[in-house]
């Protein structure tokens, strides 16, 4: 175990996000213009797709196709069920919601770093995982949205100004005149099913899968030195600008506690464990046990605070957002996703 | 030169719509936009991430003084649900 | 002829582009960042150069070369002439000119496809074909200008206020005073010689077709990783940023009638069968005859409206551009480039 | 503090260098000018095409209050012909 | 609707952060920044160069009235050694 | 040696900066938006780093690479020492001392050119080349800080009103209000240190150069598609910004008179002249030579700028920028590169 985390840490991707840590944390003027960190973060969502399809499509739904999915569909209700019974009695229940949903849904950077990780150890997981990837993006936030509105409904009934109140203020100077107490629209169920499921990120991912599985050998072939090829080191590009984002992030964190903290750690083990005993009991292979661990540990960053910034506004970004961003993505990238294979490789020899 | 008051909006990329639409509604279609900014409010700080899900967008309206202030009831409740700065000033137009 | 099309429909790019489309009317909020869509229209433009540049130099000036670059060149004066009295009789001689301008030139990006379409069946075009795309770029923008330049003369001895009319409004609102009317100014013919000949795609694609021949054998290896390798992925990449681009830009149809969708279908088919009859009887290979077809049947959405939009500003863009990208480009793409081909075939053996 | 005729303009990035040119003209050089945005006008939408055919430029100038007319003057048989919206405002200009 | 004085800043990129620390150490921490912009000034053209070293960035800020004689103040010495152009204007801020 | 100049002119990434001279030059619309050309000058440093930290752990630390770095540190010292010396006579001491910066660092797309150009010749340079680069860096601007932060101390004691004052104007007219005099705050050693040592560009290349000693031969195989292969096509494309830069720089050169032109082309020579010898006395190979000669003579428009533009407020960038990268930038490129190479050659053999 102690060797594959020491390898991780010799990954020229995962340096570079160390860099980004760094040369963030020293407050450098480095930044990577902004539409080209979009660029990056779509083109990993494209690439990822794409080769998911390959893979899928070379070997065919199997028998550890369904298993893979059916536990991992199982993982993103049981996941967020779990996560807002632990927070809603700490803290406030719109954030408790919004929490649970960037818990029970995915990271697809942190499922890229894992994919890799395992293949280059010669373990690598089926291309179904990429099936259950975005199958368990969703469920999460349809399951924190419903939460949300009971919430909403009970706390319309009394207090008038929950959590998330934005009141008049100018230049940071709290407004002389009275703020009007916030009545958050609630937002119509349809609405939010339709941003959750036109999201961008979320319909690139899924189009690609298609496309891949649809294409064949030859879209493989010609696809590949951009799918393949140059992938590394544009993940290195994009792990640099994650470091940095990273740095900026935990300047931040004065809205997150040392509960939320040890949540943002705590969480993503229980959710591995949870992962490796069903991947276990159903007989997988060590690759895609580690896989499917790292889904079920991974919080959301993208698809899951695009939908609920609207769906669920009273809810605070900097807790959510900081949470999955500056404390589980690099404890998954650095300790997670190394020490979840040597559990699956012990449980499984 | 026509009198002609100009809005300021600086409200969250991902709500701008919402706002845009209810101008549009209003028979107010024409607009300047000036999208993936960065800012600071009450909400905290914004922009310059990869995914684009927090950052904010600047809208200018020039509208006719008249409807000033059916405009401002229209953004009011916008701007209360979703956050976001609402600047009215006075300005000349230039006939064309 | 119809495998053609199906194969076509399973290329990994051409797949990209009906994801734009979908993604596009569903209105969900994936957005290729500008910077990196411009970016990769000058990325496609360099490479197509480069690669024509170099074939070109390899295989020298053949016969087939000036016979394509004659019956080009023909092409270029004989559509916009054919479009021009075509459409000057049902709408505005402006409009009427633009559109000519329009469909007289070419498309750069429908001429990629096309490339990659007969290379990828075993019936690669000659390099001289993109000598005979940057040739046909600019006859029929100089004819419509000469156009415009015509009706404008005979237009301001008549009636004061020309189409394009530009009035005074404030916010959506028709102002109260009275607007000036309209006197656009007319640019001077050398101004826009000037403009046609200094717009950037236009002198990016002639310089890389310049480096490309100069370069030679070693200049083409250095360079094949990118203007070769990666050129699927990111023409993938630029097709859905079309796509979407499409789509949005369907919405804005309402200028454009049954008539103009009409023209935007029947004229690429005019312009292939002339082009596939001259090419025919110079008995020109298929994948030339096909290339050559796709050239007369595409219409120009870079460099045209470019020169367009202020040499003949009484044009309305939302007419000849959302034909040319909206109606004619999806057509060429989906429909009319496995045509083309079929017919070549069919017409060579 | 100083007076200030505060210009603003929007108009199509194609034709902004003729914008600036008659402001250079006029001995008018200084200016801040955020290319590449959004808009919606008599011209319909405009920005977000990737050939950056139809975007539009924001251009603001700040010219001491006496010149504004002429500047006036100067801009509006472009506005005329090329489209685009120009507001004058007032403000005060910060001597450093 | 409530009066304000709203700020406008184009200074230096590089030397923005001088100029927002200075507002954060007034307790105005809110703002909307565009970087990256083009202009001209007394210190020559500015804009587009890919290493970002001379560009520009706008700042507005909306004070209350009351505070903005001590903003200028704190603003002057700043814009007198990085240069820069700052414009105040009147506004009124929509209260939501 | 005149060969390998024509060589040179017939390599594509130059072949593209004189397209973007003359593109430039032609005042075309053609414009690599600012993010992506931000973007590639970082692909250029982070693959440069990459690529040198490989090399340097392969061959490890040699009797070379410790000849080259000291030499390097010297030229560090001697060069911007010299420039000063002869420039405070002729010019205002804060543009002397800019300038002397300038040309005392090193250009690090000056220095990839060669190393290409050495590399495609069979004469390929040391990894450690790559450190002497990242050495030579700094000296100069903290030499040249010193310097202002001297001449500062005796201006001020003097006149009132130092070059670079900015006064108050408005829209481009005198303000009528007496302009206050400029006071530039001295801005404390330590902050300009923190910004030389922070410097984005800097950080990066440092950065890429230490994981990519880190990452070992895996790590370099999974990266070389990403930062071999289409590195010569990026290139191609910043030097095309590059050449448009150019371009638009010479437009703005009044401030930079026959003098400083002279100087741009004189001190390369001057520098590479000492390097050459320096390298000759110490047995350096042909390859080494010329990039040693190289960095001499190539002057700063990153580091340098980004950290004078503050360190030195009162120095003007129409000069110190204008020159390093109008006039020495192209010199070298053009006529530098081949003509080092050429004399290195001569004195070997
Ligand atoms: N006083 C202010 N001055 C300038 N911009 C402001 C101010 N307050 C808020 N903003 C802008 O409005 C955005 C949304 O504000 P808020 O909803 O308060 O976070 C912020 O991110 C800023 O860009
Ligand atoms: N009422 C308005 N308010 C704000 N911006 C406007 C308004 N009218 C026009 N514009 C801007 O000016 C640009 C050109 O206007 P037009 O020439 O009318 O299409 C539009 O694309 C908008 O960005
Ligand atoms: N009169 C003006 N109108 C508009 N913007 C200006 C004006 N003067 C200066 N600026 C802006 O302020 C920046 C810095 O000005 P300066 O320090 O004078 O070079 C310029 O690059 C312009 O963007
Ligand atoms: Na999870
Ligand atoms: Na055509
Ligand atoms: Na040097």
């Amino acid at each position: 175990m102690d060797s594959s985390i020491l390898a991780n840490l010799t990954d020229a991707a995962i340096l570079f996000f160390f860099l980004g840590l760094f040369v963030g944390a020293v407050r450098s003027n480095l930044e990577i213009p902004a539409p080209v960190a979009k660029f990056l973060s779509l083109y990993l969502l494209m690439a990822l797709g794409f080769k998911g399809g390959q893979a899928l499509s070379s070997a065919g739904i199997t028998d550890d196709a369904v298993k893979v999915i059916l536990i991992g569909l199982l993982l993103a209700l049981v996941i967020p069920a779990l996560g807002f019974a632990v927070l809603r009695s700490r803290i406030n229940p719109f954030d408790a919601a919004a929490i649970s949903a960037t818990y029970g849904s995915v990271s697809a950077v942190t499922f890229i770093a894992a994919t890799q990780f395992v293949a280059d150890r010669g373990d690598a997981a089926g291309g179904y995982l990429t099936v259950a990837l975005v199958l368990m993006e969703s469920p999460a936030i349809i399951m924190a949205v419903l939460l949300a509105t009971w919430t909403r409904a009970r706390v319309q009934a009394d207090a008038p100004s929950p959590t998330g109140a934005v009141t008049a203020a100018v230049g940071g100077v709290q407004a002389v005149g009275p703020a009007a107490p916030v009545e958050p629209t609630s937002m119509p169920m349809k609405a939010i099913l339709h941003e959750a499921f036109t999201d961008g990120a979320h319909l690139l991912l899924i189009g690609s899968l298609v496309i891949g599985a649809v294409s064949g050998p030859t879209g493989g072939e010609t696809m590949a030195p951009f799918v393949d090829g140059i992938f590394k080191g544009l993940l290195a590009f994009f792990l640099l600008e994650m470091g940095l984002l990273v740095a900026r992030q935990l300047r931040e964190v004065r809205d997150v506690g040392p509960f939320l903290v040890g949540f943002g750690i705590v969480m993503p083990l229980v959710g591995a464990t949870l992962a490796m005993t069903l991947g276990t009991l159903a007989g997988l292979s060590v690759g895609d046990k580690t896989v499917l661990a790292v889904l079920a540990a991974s919080a959301s960053y993208i698809v899951v605070p695009a939908v609920v910034r609207y769906a669920i506004p009273e809810a605070r970004p900097s807790r959510y957002f900081t949470m999955s961003l500056a404390v589980t993505f690099p404890f998954n990238i650095v300790v997670g996703i190394p020490l979840y294979y040597a559990v699956a490789g012990w449980l499984t020899t | 030169m026509q009198d002609v008051k100009r809005f300021e909006l600086v409200i969250g990329s991902a709500n701008a719509g919402r706002f845009l639409d209810a101008l549009d509604t209003m028979g107010l279609p024409h607009r300047t936009v000036i999208p993936g900014i960065y800012g600071q409010g009450q909400q905290g700080a914004r922009g310059g991430d990869p995914f684009s899900t927090f950052d904010n967008t600047y809208v200018l309206v020039a509208v006719p003084p008249e409807r000033s202030e059916e405009v401002v009831e229209a953004l009011r409740p916008l701007l209360h649900t979703f956050g976001g700065m609402c600047l009215v000033s006075d300005a000349k137009w230039v006939l064309r």
